[in-house]
């Protein structure tokens, strides 16, 4: 039991952690300009595949390089000529044009690199066991993931604390409108967060991609979990992204690990059904079955008792 | 006289629509035509009736298939309860069962989803989404799992011995079934509750202090977005007779927010006109290309950022020049706008097909090209630049042409 | 007056089939007329599969080996009875039940009378239910489905449909040959089913587990999980749940990205068991396991790959390949089945579908590795020999996605052991 | 006794104290004008009224009933209307349906979706008179968000008294407007409210002791001083706490 709880939380880290860049980016962005992204996981996937385009000429650290650039490129292009030019027709305009662009992703992604899934593989410098805990080893290419996701989060937390751009951010997070007020350059801000962002993004998918396998559906099996991350969390709260990274990745392992389900909480109860009954789907859920559906559960949970999210300040 | 010409004003525009839905069939008559004529159908009435969320009330909502599905598969199960004789009633009311139902999940989900609107009310109705899209895999009795669960409609009692196997049938009634269906959801327009929707989605704060809870009037839209949501969802079931996981998960969801939205928001005829488009997109530009979700999707975004009212309101765009007489003033400089910009528009297309294609000879407009010869691509790219260059160069004149046009005369701001 | 517009069009080739069956569309769309069927009319059979959205790669292939098919054995060669060109009208379903109707009704009306269809069992039981109906309603226009991969049993069960017929084993039978090999294998105790939560998930599971406890009452069944398809990010954590339940084999009817997914996440944690399953070959999987599946993963399919048995199948694939450097020949059984409809209508001189249906009931054909086929009167079940064969580079005459790496055949079980019991009662037509 | 009448009402947001204990009492029929530098808390107040804040503490009796800590439309319903200092309209809305959206409640159609509104002769001949009283009959089908300036604010006011509230409170009617603009505005005003409670916020003297008969001065949320204008003029706290000041500005 044990090894399933210590490996259970790994793997929970993991996940956390990757969501988390993916998460964080998307709150930057919201904090900023008041835009959920819908295309977000989108960046993340054409990180994936611009890393392999790369690795399969200058290898893996090229792509891991060069690739999020790319991405923040056309991030901040989609920025300077979709999203300004949609911004005046308001918040929902907005939303509905990532929304279009997050399709639009995905079928410029097929139309480019195909829909088979592509053999994006990691570096064999990290092809070997960090460590192997009760028989299962822990790939050094996890350590690896995990290492880059902390280094991302003191980076960003480094940048937003200390650098002038960064101060400017946290007074936007906290009073959107007074930056405006402030006498800089607020397009260019917003371009660069918007590209930043992505980037961020970028970096998730380069170094997801060769364990979550790259291929065209990689964005929408990501892409609204992250939302539900950033609404859990408080829209426009950093903090709150990060814990709720966690948590949806911790419980969606633990969710997984674990072998309850609708009967042994009946038997608390000490209810039975027939398994004829009408209902009998219901009484044979299992946890590990709904796993994956837990975090919309809490998006809606959270939304009806706290629309403001776990340590969110504003509603809109 | 004076009479008749009030009665014309009056009722001449639903006339006309109700004579082209009956007379469709007298135009093309063949199956693909008529199993297209039944989508239509049903895409009007679903897409009408989510503007009735987001053109009328401002909400944004990215589970609207769930009401169109349950509505459906409730559809279903009522065939299968015709089928097997525990009720008895014409299959012609199950579209009617349908919107029932829809309306008790919209009942249901709108209590809670509608206390706010914007970024909120979006993200619960994509959660809602998401949840009813798992359980409905999980759930078999009643979903059937990913297979779905299919019925018959040629049970039951017939309709003037009409028993409605053939599929022309079932067009008529789709289409008596969306006028109607049309003709409530404009007259819900016209009442109090449709009218102060539309204050909610302008100014809910307003809106509160002239004595109405901006909750509760989303929650009525909501509803009634619910029930017709719901009719189509039953007029899906009669038509092809199963339904399945797929037609209430999210990517149902989206494909009707691209309606309304390329059709045009807040107007009331834009709906009809995306859900015509679309339709004829998936069945015709399919046939074409397979990259046809990618132009789809090409299209959606132009219009997003060129036309945020949609084609509607690329027609209404016209109206103030029009009352002005002025609209004839229009018409050249949209030719000399508008002949590059197809031109440009065919370039960019026969460049992505010609990317694309993984045969010797791609054929397309008639002429065949081969993709691997080098002029072919420097003629296009000449030619698609050529036109891209006119259209910087003609645009201008066209915005001049258009404040000229709109500009009013005499006082005003 | 159109009507040479009509003719002249038929002459055009395979890849311009797409252009073709839009004009006829046009035609039949704004005029209501199809095609009258002169002598020389070609024999318009319709492929609805994906051919757009996240599962076009399957379909194109299929497609690709279909168009090949028919030009290869028989347009080149002056067609059939006597002339008649094959033409493949490719119809994109998206995979979707919904879309598989209106294509259907599409093929109807362009009146196309043999559809061959395989992917997802979802869209397989529809259309067959669909296709039952419409030839109900509509006599002398009936339909015939040609179920390539389709393999829930319950289409040649419960559902059996006279205008159905299946050129694949269905799970139950894999999964009997599965289990055999397994059972074969003494080092073999502990045994972890996992799959999607779908029907055809369910089926593996249960069967799998019904049939080990016949065959090798001491093997345990330490784990059976289902997850949502396509909804799992990362499975790790199942693997984790696998590595603690001491497994020492795995079975899974995962297919597609949770295929390749689960088998990465096996494979990265160094679990070192064999993976037996169905669907973890070709269109980019084959190549992305690569290094790390070798030898560790089985599967059940029919006709044998590596070493291919006959000097004409491998000119086929050869000859393939020559044309379509891109992809490979995933799914024989869609030549064969080609192979065996046509065998029915050179056999009754007629494109009738009943007649078809008739000829191809109880039918026995040898095909291009030389083995004989019997497809089963009383539920349209095809039979023929089943194989077990392993991911490796050794050996391997014919690769997966240009990788090096394939599939060598490793365990065979002649037709007669293949053959089930059915419990279909088909109702059948009468003229 | 008092239409409206605030008992020690206090606000404060956080540990900020806007609001320190207001009372007041607005007589049937009066014209009453707030006055008070900016930041004395005027706005704050009326949100308290009319709803849109709740109070920290006191209470606020509209026609005897307590109403504080309602929400805005159960107010508006008992009678009391208000405007807004910025411009609040319905902009993608016709200025004919701003005005008659206004009057649906008052006119008892609540919530309906069986009435059609276009066969209401009654409701649509009393927007239409709401409409020509504050002079945009000619604009009736223009989108609202369309009119100019001084038409939007006249528009603001004919919503605010379309559904004949007793008790109407203005926020700064002609801030903004140029002076000839200002004059037809508070005629306007005048006319609009005759007969009616009228309370109002205003920062030029001369239309608050034009309109007004009786004034309230609100400095740093309390009421220093509440009386008839003259007096008001004649108050020595006011001068220096405030009028002293304006009169520069006048």
């Amino acid at each position: 039991m044990l090894d399933v709880l210590i490996f259970a939380t790994l793997n929970g880290l993991v996940t956390g952690l990757l969501l988390f860049m993916l998460a964080s980016g998307l709150t930057l962005i919201f904090s900023m300009m008041g835009v959920l992204n819908f295309a977000h996981a989108s960046f993340y996937m054409l990180g994936a595949y611009f890393a392999y385009s790369l690795s399969l000429y200058f290898g893996f650290w090229t792509g891991l390089i060069f690739a999020p650039l790319i991405v923040g490129v056309l991030g901040a292009l989609v920025e300077r000529y979709g999203l300004r030019r949609v911004h005046q027709a308001g918040h929902v305009a907005e939303l509905v044009f990532t929304f279009g662009l997050a399709f639009l992703i995905e079928e410029a992604v097929q139309f480019f690199w195909g829909r088979d899934t592509k053999s994006y593989q990691s570096p064999d410098v990290l092809n070997f066991a960090l460590f192997t805990l009760f028989g299962q080893e822990f790939s050094a290419y996890r350590g690896f993931m995990i290492a880059i996701s902390v280094g991302i989060f003191i980076g960003l937390y480094y940048v937003l604390t200390r650098s002038r751009v960064g101060i400017i951010i946290q007074a936007a997070i906290t009073h959107p409108n007074t930056v405006a007020n402030l006498g800089h350059n607020v397009p260019l801000i917003f371009m660069g967060v918007f590209g930043v962002g992505t980037a961020l993004a970028g970096v998730a998918g380069v170094i997801a991609g060769p364990v979550l396998t790259t291929f065209p559906g990689m964005a929408t099996v990501l892409g609204s979990i992250v939302f539900v991350i950033v609404v859990i969390g408080g829209l426009g709260s950093l903090a709150g992204a990060f814990i709720a990274s966690l948590l949806i990745g911790l419980l969606q392992s633990f969710a997984i690990a674990s072998d309850v389900g609708m009967e042994d909480l009946l038997d608390l109860f000490g209810i039975s059904f027939p398994y004829d009954h009408a209902l009998a789907d219901l009484w044979g859920l299992t946890l590990p079955q709904v796993a994956p559906i837990l975090p919309f559960l809490l998006l809606v949970l959270v939304l009806i008792f706290r629309p403001t999210g776990l340590m969110g300040k504003r509603e809109e | 006289m004076v009479i008749l010409q009030t009665l014309v004003k009056k009722f001449g525009i639903w006339v006309a629509y109700l004579a082209v839905l009956l007379l469709l069939p007298q135009l093309f008559d063949s199956i693909l035509a008529i199993s297209i004529y039944n989508q239509m159908a049903i895409a009007i009435v679903f897409a009408l009736s989510y503007n009735m969320l987001l053109g009328q009330g401002g909400m944004l909502s990215f589970g609207h298939a769930v009401y169109f599905g349950m509505g459906g598969f409730l559809g279903v199960h009522t065939l299968l309860m015709i089928e097997n004789e525990s009720v008895y009633f014409s299959v012609m009311w199950v579209p009617f069962i349908g919107g029932l139902f829809g309306l008790l999940c919209a009942l249901f989900i709108g209590s809670f989803s509608t206390r706010k609107a914007g970024t909120v009310f979006a993200m619960i109705s994509l959660g809602i989404g998401e949840l009813i899209a798992a359980s409905s895999l999980i759930f078999v009795d009643f979903f059937g799992g990913e297979a779905g669960i299919s019925g018959d409609r040629t049970f039951g009692p017939t309709f003037f011995g009409v028993d409605f196997a053939q599929n022309i049938q079932i067009y008529y009634l789709a289409a008596i079934w969306t006028f109607i269906a049309t003709i409530f959801m404009y007259l819900f327009t016209q009442t109090p509750a449709g009218r102060m929707a539309n204050a909610v989605r302008d100014n809910p704060i307003r809106a509160e202090f002239i004595g109405y809870s901006a909750r509760r009037v989303r929650f009525i839209s909501f509803c009634a977005a619910g029930l017709f949501a719901g009719v189509a969802g039953g007029l899906f079931a009669l038509n092809y007779e199963f339904i399945t996981e797929e037609n209430l998960n999210a990517a149902t969801s989206g494909r009707v927010l691209l309606m309304a939205y390329i059709g045009g928001l807040g107007y009331f005829i834009g709906p009809i006109i995306g859900a015509v488009l679309l339709t004829l997109m998936n069945t015709l530009l399919s046939t074409y290309t397979d990259l046809w979700l990618l132009y789809l999707g090409i299209l959606f975004l132009l219009t997003v950022m060129f036309l945020p009212r949609g084609f509607a309101g690329f027609i209404m765009m016209h109206q103030v020049a029009w009352l002005r007489g002025r609209l004839t003033s229009l018409i050249k400089p949209y030719l000399i706008t508008g002949l590059p910009a197809l031109v440009f528009l065919l370039g960019v297309v026969t460049l992505i097909e010609l990317i694309h294609t993984e045969d010797e000879t791609l054929s397309i407009w008639g002429l065949s090209l081969t993709p691997a010869s080098v002029p072919t691509w420097i003629v296009l790219i000449a030619i698609t630049g050529a036109a891209f260059y006119g259209i910087r160069r003609s645009l201008p004149q066209l915005r001049e042409a258009w404040h000229a046009a709109n500009k009013p005369d005499g006082e005003g701001n | 007056m159109t009507v040479p517009n009509i003719t002249r069009m038929h002459e055009t080739n395979m890849t311009s089939t797409r252009r073709f069956s839009l004009h006829t569309f046009l035609l039949v769309a704004l005029f209501g007329l199809s095609g009258v069927a002169a002598a020389q009319d070609p024999i318009k059979i319709a492929f609805i599969d994906p051919l757009s959205g996240s599962f076009a790669s399957i379909g194109n292939s299929g497609l690709k080996q279909l168009q090949f098919a028919a030009e290869y054995f028989y347009n080149s060669k002056g067609g059939v009875l006597g002339g008649r060109k094959l033409e493949i009208v490719p119809l994109d379903n998206k995979q979707s039940p919904t879309d598989t109707q209106i294509q259907f009704r599409r093929a109807v009306s362009e009146d196309i009378r043999i559809i061959f269809q395989g992917n997802s069992s979802a869209v397989a039981n529809t259309l067959n239910a669909t296709i039952s109906r419409h030839n109900r309603r509509n006599p002398g226009q009936e339909v015939l489905q040609i179920n390539y991969s389709a393999v829930d049993p319950i289409l040649t069960e419960e559902e059996c449909s006279f205008w159905h017929f299946r050129f694949d084993a269905h799970a139950i039978m894999k999964l009997n040959t599965l289990t055999d090999y397994i059972a074969m294998n003494p080092d073999i105790k502990k045994v972890y089913v996992i799959g999607q939560d779908y029907s055809f998930g369910h089926v593996v599971a249960d069967n799998s587990v019904r049939l080990l406890k016949e065959k090798r009452p001491d093997i345990e069944i330490v784990g059976t999980e289902f997850h949502p398809i396509g909804q799992v990010k990362d499975f790790t954590p199942y693997v984790t749940k696998i590595v603690s339940s001491g497994a020492d084999a795995v079975i899974t009817g995962n297919y597609g990205a949770d295929m390749v997914s689960l088998a990465k996440s096996i494979i990265d944690s160094g679990l070192n068991v064999p993976i037996y399953t169905f669907y973890a070959v070709y269109d980019g999987i084959t190549a992305t396991l690569g290094e790390g599946g070798k030898d560790r993963i089985f599967l059940v399919h029919n006709e044998t790959s590596n070493p291919i048995p006959t000097e004409e199948r491998k000119q086929f694939l050869r000859a393939f390949k020559a044309e379509n450097p891109n992809f490979d020949v995933t799914q024989p059984r869609i030549i064969n089945a080609l192979q065996m409809v046509v065998a029915a209508i050179e056999k009754t001189k007629s494109t009738d579908p009943y007649d078809i249906a008739l000829a191809l009931e109880d039918m026995r054909f040898t095909n291009l590795s030389g083995e004989e086929m019997w497809m089963r009167g009383t539920d349209h079940q095809i039979f023929q020999s089943l194989h077990i064969s392993m991911h490796t580079d050794e050996g391997i005459e014919f690769d997966a996605d240009n990788s090096g790496y394939g599939l060598r055949t490793i365990f065979n079980v002649p037709a007669e052991e293949t053959v089930v019991p059915t419990s279909c009662k088909m109702d059948r037509p009468r003229r | 006794m008092a239409i409206l009448s605030l008992k020690d009402v206090h606000k404060s947001f956080g540990i900020t104290h806007i609001i320190r204990g207001v009372s007041l009492d607005i007589e049937q029929g009066e014209k009453h004008a707030i006055i008070g530098p900016n930041g004395a808390g005027k706005s704050t107040l009326y949100h308290l009224i009319s709803g849109l804040y709740s109070v920290t503490s006191g209470t606020i009796e509209l026609k005897g009933e307590e109403i504080q800590n309602k929400p805005p439309y159960e107010i508006s319903r008992r009678g009391l209307a208000r405007s807004f200092q910025v411009t609040n309209i319905f902009p993608r809305m016709s200025v004919f349906e701003n005005v008659r959206c206004a009057l649906l409640w008052s006119r008892g159609f609540r919530y309906s979706f069986w009435h059609l509104l276009g066969r209401q002769g009654e409701l649509n001949d009393c927007a239409m008179e709401v409409l020509s009283q504050i002079g945009l009959l000619e604009k009736a089908s223009f989108p609202a968000g369309e009119l100019a300036y001084a038409q939007q604010r006249a528009l603001e006011l004919g919503i605010t008294i379309a559904s004949g509230a007793e008790v109407i409170l203005l926020d700064e009617p002609v801030a903004g407007m140029s002076h000839s603009e200002a004059e037809n505005a508070v005629q306007l005003i005048r006319q609009i409210t005759e007969g009616k409670t009228l309370v109002m916020v205003e920062h030029d003297m001369n239309i608050v002791f034009d309109v007004a008969d009786r004034i309230s001065v609100l400095v740093y949320g309390e009421v220093i001083a509440s009386d008839k204008p003259a007096a008001i003029r004649g108050n020595q706290r006011v001068q220096e706490a405030y009028l002293g000041e304006v009169a520069t500005h006048a």
